[in-house]
């Protein structure tokens, strides 16, 4: 569906990369998510990631569920094939979707409710089967799409202004992808633009399930009760201006500069703060139980680590699994090759009585 | 084999039963005999006599009533009947009930560790000592009771006249010509054999004798051959969850695949099996794997389809083939697991939210099983819509005769798909939801096409022709109209009706799926008491012209089926509502396979009203 | 109030079109516009005019195009119209659009900083500085958007003659009575109201004028309503997960049901109300609730009841009381989440593989959805059966004008429930599925129930009287059976069709839900051009032998509604086969609103057929 | 539907407990399960606890899902309503039945891959709420009444004979427990009753959720491909004597003594062996980093860690979050409690405008 495939090479003063596309090459529809969203920042990186490593956008496949941030495949890659599916059950497709042609890369785009509450099952057992792709969690804590309710990954105690208190304990989609074995396991903060793409860059290259666990603040809804005043007209007015049908324009988190190793206190739009913490340089990702400690210690010490926590390259992946051809799609086999030949028919008829 | 028993048979042959009666074997589950009642029933087919085999078991995996009825019918009739004339007990807790079970007349076996009163003397009955050829045979205590179960083997193959090289031909099979055990199980039934020739004298009428009726004919359950029949559909992808009694289906498709597909030489797969963790995921890896331009079929039973309602609307309104087999069994909810059904019609041609209609394929017949396990990509890739598979536990786990499996008489029909050369030939810019041709269907293209001009975004939100996002009023309403005119399409892809028609019948029936022995019997039967029967065994829907047709040209046309609502009664009636008062609708609902008497019954009783 | 243009404006009174046309405001969404658009209505409402709104929104937060169409017509009548006399124009991707929708002689205002060409000189045409007012307004950049937005309603209300009073009226009722947003808003509304009559010359000719034709009436959404009725019905358990457009059922009753359920001085809460992780989970907390003895609901839209569909059946077959609310929108799959349909009758009525059916509640109006909100629970514990209310978005989002809410005139029906004491008074042994009374209903017990006689084992399999596991053959027919008997009770306990008849009408209507208004307009129409036409308007599934007659006494009966199948259609056809050609079908499925020139015109063009 | 009860006190020679109960008054209907089958054992246990416990029968609900062990709550305690739901479902329901009557106390029976596959979220979502109750994996690492697949606790690399080889990475109960804040997680096997029982017991007294993980062999299918052959008529026939139908009859694997701190190598019905190590007598089950800690090193040296791994007393469940009236129950609560008074139809009116 690209419309400017093909021209660019003739254009002046447009950067190509080895494989003869612009940046222009990698872009998606226009976003209609919120200005300021999270996501957005997102999908630019993964632009980025795509253009950067020279991927050819038609060796890509892009998989969502449904959510804000599941329709954000729509606004990065225009040239490769796109499934919107069903809300919460994307990893079904996905694992279905990499069969068809095993060489194709996916990148797939989840929300936390859509992966977390009505996707955890699948979410889980995705992982278990060491699916090929990269699996990001675009993580606000809130249901965007249906207007701001809690997921399963808001912290336990927090109060939304319409939703009351969230009692829960949460979800930490880190921990849980290493409990169900998950061989690339990562955490960022969509504010954290180089992060964000060498991340994505080195999910791109793996060979297995990577999940990509990132912090992807909602400025429209994630908003706890007082802080939504600060919405008024003036921090003077306690009173809320307007009703649920306004969303203010709000400025996105950028990060800036974060080194390896060192702390990040971060005021969200409510006027709440995370404290991430980004591994050191030196930290060693190969090791599951060495992984399994700085996770229990960050949680231990109330921080979001960030960076790559674990990758594990020996594990075979699930099209591994099975013995595909080598260089071939099972999508472009003929009837010669799929069909027995007619003989065999009395074979069929002869292991019955 | 010139036993005393057989001479003396001979000699009052006119009071003779040969080769038309139905015998049932009461067992336990989990005790092994069904390895008996199988090669029971296989010699008596190797014996060219026409044989049907139903097992009714319970839902659990040890210790409980079960029971497996043969019937022998030199007229081909395969239906269940409902009297049982030779019944062999072995289980304690159901002694008094197969007891009564017997036709007056009939035959009657027990083991004699079984201490019962017998309080019968219309019938013959005939104790032998079970547990002792388990004893001697030398097998462990934990063997014994299957060992028991082969002893009745021997028994009935001498009291009925089973040809004892045939029962050997079986087992040869059933162990895939293994020497130990089937030289092992053969000790046991040649030293029952000789135990009952010596010990017990024949007195009812019935025995069997080869006759050449079974040429031309297999043996198979529809799950094994429709699980065939998609490997010659050249099936690339599967994915299910255990479920009776669908899981043979997937589990045939497993075990033989390779033996089919993986040819001398060739280099990696063909196609891929996985076991999804529930038929949420099950179906959504096959439309995944439709998406991508794979033959994907999933398998499963009433609680797995319910499940997967969401995904078949979306598959419906995005265009993505699958197949999806439903083997039915009795609900609603969890109902009867190991009961048959027809009663899915309804709801699965509906099946999903909003305005949504299925394709279903009606196999009646193991052969047909396999012909539709092929034919259903054919038309889900040809339709790009998913297609269901309406099989039921009668038909998929029990052993049919049936005519043998034919090779695929089409081509593989891959349908409107474009690859890079197809979109270069293209004149105007290719769309995926554009209607080219006017017949509904539209081109796709399937990821892994390089073609910078192929890509487009699937999702089952609106869209327009482009396949882009969209809420406006027209092109909701167009792409509904359009999925209108391709299910008119549709039609002229599906297997037209089967007409049993004669001169001069005001009657019709119509039926479809397992209810066809018990429809074919019920006419001769019927025909007998005067009344012609038109017959029309669906096997599709959508309907198509003949089905029409068929109703126009009777007074009165009943719809025969294994639901309590009348569910293809009620889908004709929509066809038609304007035939609707020349429909009847005659239904049973209770688990068990259609009788022929029952049909004939009911059928008389309707006319009478 | 004497403003020059007013005085103009009385001076041509003949060409004056009072309380009778549509205006319809384009903005983005998220930019705040519906706290203006609700501020119009109620002002107009307040003012004694039938007023009607509808939101045409998109489905994302902020940023695509949405449309608030508001209806003042003297005459009541309350459904969308297809045309559009006054347009307010906020958002430049629509501005051409929007300019051509204004009919000839209408009036189109836009915001200045909007630089379009305008393109008509059939239409009254004003441009207003609406980010002035708000710069001046001295509201914070971010806020500017909004502040605009409230810039319109000075406009308007100064350009109709729509009582500013009234106005602050309503933005007292908006902002609960505090006194800073009424009196920030208020300010701008007051200066762009005194800047039109300063600077704006009216030549349209609509306007509107306080009347009384809405005392005696509310204004309601039917969510807020249903969420109400379910309040007053003694709800105790709600479990639910957000989906458009029935989120703002489940976010009313947590938001409303402390305010008249907890009493002063009362010990713990009455109710509960759990977020459930998905659809699947949010029925079965209700279903276990239901089971527990609780008047239990449950809130969805399309893809929900598709994932609801395995419990339904359960629900079905282990007779348990549940309440489904089903607030359509377009579908098959995620469809169209913010657009209305009556899409999901045939599938909601069949949910569930197996023989299923379920009642279904159709509500026409948001005093309805209160009443149906208590009385579904009724209906649903008398029946032991689940119980679905199907509203859709535009009766559940929209704001309605209704009667008031009626306090429930029946006490609370339990059912048959039975307590300690009460098996204590039993002269036979309890039996949880025995058909005591011979109406197919059979009496339950609740856990928490300490008398040793009382518990029973629930399950979805198949079981006796004693709801003990049985694969009797027998008993599950005569369950199934019973099922049958108790769904011809149920029609007892639904609520009535309502009629409109005449004398000597041949063609009579068939309609349900959101679609009253329009019909009842088109009738009016219809009348005028000459074609009586009665009118039936169905309030549940199964009907009761009111349909029948009505069928049976007209000529011709036409079906309206809106979904592409002729769903409701299908369903009549199915219950009076006789009659099946008696019976038309009329539909619309783009999403939008029914309207009444629409139905008039089809059903003149079937007529003329 | 109890057939015992009110006599028993005037039987002679019965056990009486402090409620007036026999043990009789405790028990189900007669198994359907196999002989052997440690779901069995597990029923027994928990008829001894509540026996024990002096738990009046009418006071507890039992609920479960679909499979064999999902069929057990029919085999205890038939004076105890019970649902036998739908696959995978049970949390679900649960959740919901709590609310009934909250004095209540629930033991709900569950399979691996009722809980693990098909059930994944809800028994995820289940623990994150607290809900007050005992719930029990029977956890055999396939699905027994569909005739032996694997489930998702089945070990990577297990080779069944009909099914082939498992490539997926199991799920471990114990550990996605502590990832969903279970506020008590245990472990047993199901030949070690007073493990078993005492463990139910401590369940019992639990308020909040507690996640039994037992392992409890499937004697029927639970036998990999070599094993297999064991079957056959003396084990020097290899061949399969028979085929699925035959379900040999085999005793249930008890364990006897079996020492806090002592670890155990049981051989399975299929002759695999698994190391079972029960946690020391003084290990403190409180804090939640030693019990992540020991559930780390017993996987690394690969042994199943038995007892009380983790207990949390001090949050509150799933119904005292909601305030419910003490000592009464809502599903008792009549129409002048549940039904706002006439005059409020009022204030509904003046809620609309
Ligand atoms: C079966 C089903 N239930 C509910 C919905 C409604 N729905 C749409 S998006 C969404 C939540 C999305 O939340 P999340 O995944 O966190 O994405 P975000 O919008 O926050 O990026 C819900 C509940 C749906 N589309 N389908
Ligand atoms: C929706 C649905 N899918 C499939 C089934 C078939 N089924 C019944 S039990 C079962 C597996 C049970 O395994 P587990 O929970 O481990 O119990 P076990 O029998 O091993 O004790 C399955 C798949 C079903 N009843 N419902
Ligand atoms: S609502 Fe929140 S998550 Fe959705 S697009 Fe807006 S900012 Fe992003
Ligand atoms: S099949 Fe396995 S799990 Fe099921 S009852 Fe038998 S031994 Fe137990
Ligand atoms: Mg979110
Ligand atoms: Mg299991």
């Amino acid at each position: 569906m690209s419309e400017s495939n093909g021209n660019t090479a003739t254009m002046p003063n447009i950067q190509l990369n080895l494989v003869g596309l612009s940046k222009n090459d990698y872009r998606g529809a226009p976003t209609t998510l919120c200005a300021g969203c999270g996501h957005n920042s997102i999908s630019n990186q993964i632009i980025a990631a795509a253009y950067e490593l020279n991927v050819v956008p038609e060796d890509v496949i892009k998989l969502s569920g449904i959510g804000c941030s599941s329709k954000s495949p729509a606004y990065f890659l225009n040239r490769s094939f796109g499934f919107n599916s069903l809300h919460g059950r994307m990893p079904s497709v996905a694992t279905g979707a990499m069969f068809g042609d095993h060489s194709l890369r996916a990148i797939a785009v989840s929300g936390d409710g859509d992966t977390t509450n009505i996707g955890m099952g699948q979410f889980k057992h995705i992982m278990r089967r060491n699916v090929p792709m990269v699996y990001i969690v675009e993580n606000n804590g809130v249901y965007g799409l249906t207007k701001g309710q809690f997921s399963a990954t808001a912290e336990m105690g927090l109060r939304l202004k319409y939703q009351g208190v969230n009692h829960y304990f949460p979800v930490d989609v880190v921990q849980e992808a290493m409990a169900s074995g998950a061989t690339f396991v990562a955490r960022s903060f969509a504010g954290d633009a180089n992060q964000v793409k060498a991340l994505i860059k080195a999910a791109l290259s793996h060979n297995g399930l990577a999940i990509l666990d990132i912090i992807s603040p909602c400025v429209t809804f994630n908003n706890n009760d007082d802080a939504r005043h600060s919405y008024g007209w003036g921090r003077e007015h306690q009173e809320p201006l307007h009703d649920f049908t306004f969303v203010p324009r709000e400025q996105e988190i950028q990060l800036g500069e974060f080194p390896e190793g060192t702390t990040r206190q971060v005021e969200m739009h409510d006027g709440s703060t995370i404290v991430l913490k980004k591994l050191e340089r030196d930290y060693d990702p190969t090791s599951r139980a060495a992984a399994m400690r700085v996770i229990e210690e960050s949680q231990s010490e109330e921080v979001l680590l960030t960076g790559l926590i674990y990758v594990e390259t020996e594990r075979p992946s699930l099209t591994d699994l099975y013995e595909l051809p080598q260089g071939r799609a099972l999508n472009r086999m003929s009837e010669a090759e799929l069909r027995p030949k007619k003989s065999m028919i009395e074979k069929a008829n002869a292991m019955m009585f | 084999m010139t036993t005393p028993q057989a001479k003396e048979a001979k000699s009052k042959q006119k009071n003779e039963v040969v080769n038309d009666f139905s015998m049932t074997v009461a067992t336990m589950n989990g005790s092994g005999s069904q390895t008996s009642n199988v090669t029971l029933l296989r010699a008596l087919f190797k014996m060219g006599i026409p044989v049907s085999g139903k097992n009714l078991f319970p839902s659990n995996i040890q210790g409980l009533p079960t029971w497996y009825t043969i019937r022998v019918s030199k007229d081909g009739y395969l239906a269940r009947r409902e009297t049982h004339e030779v019944v062999v007990a072995m289980n304690a807790d159901t002694f008094v009930a197969d007891l009564a079970s017997v036709v007056p007349g009939g035959a009657f076996f027990y083991g004699d560790h079984l201490k019962f009163e017998i309080t019968r003397d219309d019938i013959s009955v005939h104790s032998f000592p079970a547990k002792q050829f388990a004893k001697e045979s030398g097998a462990p205590a934990n063997l014994r009771d299957y060992v028991a179960n082969m002893a009745y083997v021997g028994v009935l193959a001498q009291m009925l006249g089973i040809d004892m090289d045939k029962i050997r031909e079986a087992l040869d099979y059933h162990f895939d010509g293994k020497e130990k055990p089937i030289a092992l199980n053969m000790s046991v039934i040649d030293a029952s054999y000789a135990w009952s020739a010596a010990n017990l004298k024949k007195t009812d009428p019935y025995r069997v004798e080869a006759m050449d009726k079974t040429s031309g004919f297999i043996m198979a359950d529809g799950n094994t051959a429709g699980a065939l029949g998609a490997i010659f559909g050249g099936v690339q992808f599967a994915a299910w969850y255990p479920i009776t009694p669908a899981s043979s289906f997937a589990e045939s498709l497993s075990q033989n695949i390779a033996e089919f597909r993986d040819k001398e030489g060739q280099e990696g797969k063909t196609y891929a099996i996985v076991q999804a963790e529930d038929e949420l995921a099950a179906i959504g890896m096959a439309v995944g794997a439709g998406w991508s331009g794979l033959r994907a079929v999933t398998s499963t039973s009433g609680p797995g389809i319910s499940l997967m309602t969401e995904f078949a609307g979306l598959a419906y309104y995005a265009e993505i083939p699958v197949v999806v087999w439903d083997i039915q069994r009795v609900g609603p909810s969890t109902g009867l697991p190991t009961r048959t059904s027809q009663g899915d019609i309804l709801s699965t041609h509906f099946l999903g939210h909003g305005d949504s209609e299925h394709i279903l394929l009606l196999p009646g017949s193991a052969q047909e099983c396999f012909e539709f396990g092929w034919r259903s990509f054919d038309i889900s890739e040809r339709v790009q819509s998913p297609v269901f598979v309406m099989s039921d536990l009668d038909l998929g786990m029990n052993q049919w005769m049936t005519k043998p499996f034919e090779y695929p008489d089409t081509p593989m029909d891959r349908g409107k798909i474009l690859w890079e050369k197809d979109l270069e030939k293209l004149k105007d810019p290719w769309m995926r939801y554009k209607d080219v041709d006017g017949d509904g269907i539209a081109y796709r293209t399937a990821p892994g096409n390089r073609s910078a001009q192929s890509a487009w975004f699937a999702r089952g939100t609106g869209h327009d022709e482009a396949a882009k996002y969209s809420e406006r009023p027209e092109h909701w309403e167009n792409t509904m109209d359009r999925l209108t005119r391709k299910f008119q399409t549709a039609r002229q892809y599906l297997p037209e009706p089967v007409l049993e028609t004669q001169k001069g019948a005001k009657v019709g029936v119509i039926a479809y799926g397992s209810a066809d022995p018990a429809i074919l019997e019920a006419r001769d039967y019927l025909a007998a008491d005067g009344l012609k029967v038109d017959y029309l065994r669906l096997r599709a829907v959508p309907f198509n012209d003949t089905v029409r047709e068929f109703i126009a040209s009777h007074d009165k046309t009943y719809v025969v089926e294994m639901n309590r609502d009348g569910q293809m009664y009620k889908l004709l009636v929509l066809e038609y509502p304007e035939m609707a008062t020349k429909l009847g609708s005659i239904r049973k609902y209770d688990g068990l396979p259609l009788s022929a008497l029952w049909v004939k019954e009911s059928l008389q009783a309707e006319e009478q009203k």
